[in-house]
């Protein structure tokens, strides 16, 4: 399912693949309505308002009236995708997706970029290192992390035909392309095990699966064989292919561009500590807040690239 | 619960809409749905008495003189849509709701209860006629904006009207929303406030000053109409200018209603202490006997 | 540190030991003002209002105003307490919040009452089953959920003298008094065992505590000694009574009045899987909405009451 | 970061305010800090020129003319309050608090870097002279209100400003705000919303119109004074308005001060595109020449 090279993959932005899926979408299916909060620029929503100008909504910078404007077009059968970033999706609009989109099971798709410390230069107060746990505890709501531009085109289909409101949490920065287009299916509610091993079982969400394929790539050069795992689904979250690794390699790292509380490394806890507890350490953000800087220095700052998975994984396992 | 329904329910038959009461018997039947009104809550002993009794001459006038809707096509897509965003008037929407077929009626004595369909505030999995959830404050005008941009796109004659408090004005969502209708030129939106002067803590002059509020949405670039919101002609005349002003304004139009929380019950009106609170059983009984000799005399004229 | 007679205890809400332990510091200290948003009724800070009209600001419906307001006035030296139902302070000004008082380190007290299920019967769209994941991931905010009246003293002076962001979860109703007042000393950032016991451990939160409490009698007359923990800081939280717990019983069975999604559950799955993998089940709202009911009754349909522990601790442990 | 420390400190030393500067240093003066913007946002390649560059002059005549403030005490607790809740302006802000001495002068090289004290917005906890974080827009003039709540509560004579964002004014909280000051009656307050007429996306009016903003404010119970805001003598008239108006009135003051976005660099002037996107080198050169000509000849004159 992966791409043949992953050094020397090309690289797509995952927001850009989400404007131009958009605009796909756009033409199959006259129901699709975008929203935006005056980021359409930087979302790149603003694919389809140039192709679809009636179809767009460009709310202002008012994002619980983004949040529930989308809400009352999607009572009239309209299939609304709305972007912002992801810390004002979520955020600032926190409780109309909560009261007004997942408890009326309203069929709006949120779809923010920019999440996650990768969006760098703006700083703490625009990198949202809480929306995972922000959206993972509202009921009725689907949540989705893609880790490259193929995952991001088959999530935000997937979204267009599932019928409820789905969260899909994007990024900034132009991303490897990590999964053969070709080969490529989305797996409701799964996890993908991307690169078998036995002594260790690497999670990745997102962004940082690559890093984590990486970091694999590395570590087989020392003789230690990581286990690989993609967790594109949150929420709901089906736990089968986590379970099978844990058995088998005992340890598990997770590794995340968000807290290591309540995300995707609470998730996991959560899950191994119901059905196989088992010890495992949380790369991510640990709980202090961001700062400008390039994404790759945040990465390095924080402790989530490949470089630091490495670092990790070698400082846990019995020296060889 | 509702089964799972697409909202693009549609039908290939002829849908005949509610017809409209004469303008004699909607007083008459307001007073019966107080009587409603005061019978859920006390049940449930729980719930708002004075917010529900300040709308339901609103209400009434919307959902059985005005709107076009039906109970047998609740889904109807032509259907006029009603947005309660000040949602804890739950009891008066439910009674026009019980009323208008959408609600059975032995459902009544469910109200605010574990596993009934009449959850605390409108819940659009729980009850027909609700299409959307709500409850908390402030997001009801947003909603109702995003109704009317799609029944435009769908080239629907259909008119979006949101009843909100007045307290509900001070939440900010409500003018993003006041800015975004006047801006996206929505004039079928009629918004109501139901300008009963209280929230939960006093006068909404002594917690937030909402001063006038026609200037301000005024300002914000709508129409405006100031009625008394318990008098049926000026309600019914309103909800006609509105009428005429979608079609020839591009405008939304805002009725201020003024209102007095508790209406119809005397101890209740104009009281912020009855806002959110169930009769004890001797109060209920003043308050049936009062709706009750209201309801009589009415019916007998 | 327990009250010797849980059946016979006296109730007391928490709501109203937080409004005149309000009235009580701002004897104190001319420092603190108080703000609400129209809840002042409910929440009781309306106690304050009445005794201290020019240090109390009642910002109307406006919730994320009421809490940049509170952030405004710390700048200036005061100490703002403010209060709402925990889901609009948490969910309508959860950016707020999280970008102004807690990234600029503000010393706002965050205090909403009315959390959790027991709210009753204005039903979901006012019913917190999220706040704990909410706060739980905001860096720098300290997050506390007291039991009792008497935790609640303790938990709101502590705020006080402690110089940064608390959130203080408070509930509705009338609640049995656990604490013995005498012999009652908050420890900050601990866990406490309530009883001891040897076969499973409980942990409870706010609320749940005393249900956890009356389980274990009832389990002790069938023959197992459940331990019983009670867990006031969620955040930051030092796990160490827990992990021993852990040790000595094999088994936690988590309660909340919360989703079983990133609260307490997800705490304590957290720690354990860093610490000791250990198995943990969670009982709480099993991610779906609340719904309007008594909040006995809701206790009992969501699974969280007394009854609902001991049938969880008894269809789990091996048979006797 | 800074060290930790309460914002109760106080001092018992007197307190000698930054001498404001003559009304003929200003121009110069804001000449010379469009060159420190330019210089700040081309080093970091990323950061908002046409923003800041739109609001220098009125941080200029604020910080350096008429707020009572010093670098030597940046707690002083009579001091006047500054939020820059438009928190994009940012390199604006850098730029003027180098200059007053808040920030050292050696920092200007570190904008939007890791580690760094020049945070992409403005953080009170790396930045002396900003009492509270901003950069999420429309939340600045809640927290001017509860400034001013707090001074007044003091009885203090310390003035609160708050500079917005013409597109900020989409934002609910700030409507909620300019209800609230009303209410509350700090007249001490003035906001500033600097009316660019543009946003991200566009014009202000072509993604959310905002029509005449002063009616709005007055609307809400606010005074108004309307001014070009890169002509010192109107800033300067406005802002001793403002000071009138807050002893003569109850109400707030809101100045809206029409701007050119991207002010005094050609090629980013009334451009939407140059909102926040960083010039390459032969951009960086042509606005350097551009605004250095400026200054040489203010300087001369
Ligand atoms: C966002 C939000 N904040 C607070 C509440 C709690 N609340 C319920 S009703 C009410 C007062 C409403 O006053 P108003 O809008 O004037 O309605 P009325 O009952 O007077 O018609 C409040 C504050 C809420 N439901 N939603
Ligand atoms: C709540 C929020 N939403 C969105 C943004 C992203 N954003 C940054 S600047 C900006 C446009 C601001 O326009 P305006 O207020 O007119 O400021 P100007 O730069 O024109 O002075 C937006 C939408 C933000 N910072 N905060
Ligand atoms: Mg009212
Ligand atoms: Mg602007």
């Amino acid at each position: 399912m992966l791409v043949a090279n992953l050094d020397k993959t090309e690289k797509k932005a995952l927001r850009n693949q989400f404007g131009e899926t958009l605009v796909a979408l756009g033409e199959e299916n006259q129901n699709i309505v975008v929203l935006d909060a005056d980021l359409a620029c930087s979302t790149q929503t603003a694919l389809f308002a140039k192709r679809f100008p009636e179809r767009f909504f460009n709310q202002g910078i008012a994002e619980q009236d983004l949040m529930n404007t989308a809400a009352g077009l999607a009572t009239t059968g309209k299939i609304p995708f709305l972007s912002t970033f992801a810390i004002f999706a979520t955020g600032k609009a926190w409780e109309p997706l909560r009261n007004t989109v997942c408890y009326s099971h309203l069929n709006v798709k949120i779809c923010p970029t920019h999440s996650g410390l990768s969006l760098g230069e703006d700083g703490a107060s625009h990198q949202s290192i809480e929306d995972i746990a922000l959206t993972r505890v509202i009921p009725n709501l689907v949540v989705l992390v893609p880790a490259d531009a193929v995952e991001t085109e088959a999530a935000v289909r997937w979204a267009a035909d599932y019928v409820g409101p789905v969260y899909i949490r994007l990024v900034r920065p132009n991303c490897p392309v990590i999964h053969d287009t070709t080969r490529y299916r989305l797996e409701p509610y799964q996890m993908q095990v991307l690169r078998p091993g036995t002594d260790i079982t690497l999670v990745g969400t997102g962004e940082t699966v690559y890093h984590a394929l990486i970091a694999a790539e590395r570590l087989a050069t020392q003789g230690i064989e990581a286990e690989v795992i993609n967790c594109p689904f949150i929420k709901p979250l089906d736990p089968h292919a986590l379970i099978e690794s844990a058995r088998k390699t005992g340890r598990v790292l997770t590794v995340e561009s968000h807290n290591v509380i309540g995300g995707l490394g609470g998730a996991v806890c959560e899950a191994l500590s119901e059905q196989l507890p088992t010890p495992v350490k949380r790369l991510g953000v640990q709980d202090r807040f961001g700062q400008s800087g390039t994404a790759e220095a945040l990465f390095a700052e924080y402790g989530i690239d490949s470089a630091a998975i490495e670092a990790a994984v070698l400082a846990w396992l019995p020296q060889h | 619960m509702l089964p799972e329904t697409s909202p693009l329910t549609t039908t290939t038959d002829a849908v005949t809409p509610h017809s409209p009461l004469s303008r004699d018997a909607l007083p008459t039947l307001a007073a019966k749905l107080r009587l409603d009104i005061l019978q859920m809550i006390f049940e449930a002993q729980s719930g708002h008495p004075g917010s529900s009794l300040s709308c339901i001459d609103l209400l009434v006038s919307l959902w059985f003189a005005h709107m076009r809707h039906t109970a047998a096509q609740a889904k109807w897509p032509q259907r006029d849509r009603f947005v309660m965003s000040k949602g804890h008037g739950a009891p008066a929407l439910y009674a026009v709701l019980m009323e208008a077929g959408y609600i059975p009626k032995e459902e009544i004595s469910t109200l605010r209860k574990v596993h009934s369909n009449l959850q605390g505030h409108p819940a659009s999995r729980y009850v027909a006629g609700v299409d959307v959830s709500t409850g908390s404050l402030g997001q009801g005008l947003s909603c109702a904006v995003g109704m009317a941009l799609g029944l435009r796109l769908d080239q629907s004659p259909a008119r979006v009207y949101a009843l909100l408090g007045d307290g509900e004005c001070q939440e900010g969502n409500t003018w993003e929303a006041v800015m975004s209708a006047a801006h996206h030129q929505v004039s079928r939106l009629t918004a109501i406030v139901d300008r009963n002067r209280l929230q939960i803590d006093g006068s909404t002059e002594s917690i937030k000053a909402l001063g006038d509020l026609a200037p301000k949405f005024e300002a914000f670039g709508w129409n405006t109409l100031t009625i008394d919101g318990h008098d049926f002609d000026q309600i019914h005349q309103a909800l006609m200018e509105a009428d005429r002003l979608a079609e020839s304004s591009t405008r939304p139009t805002v009725i201020i209603a003024n209102t007095v929380k508790g209406k119809g019950v005397s101890f209740m009106e104009n009281q912020a202490g009855w806002h959110g609170k169930a009769p004890n059983a001797e109060q209920f009984e003043q308050a049936m006997t009062e709706l009750q000799a209201t309801y009589s005399r009415l019916l007998a004229s």
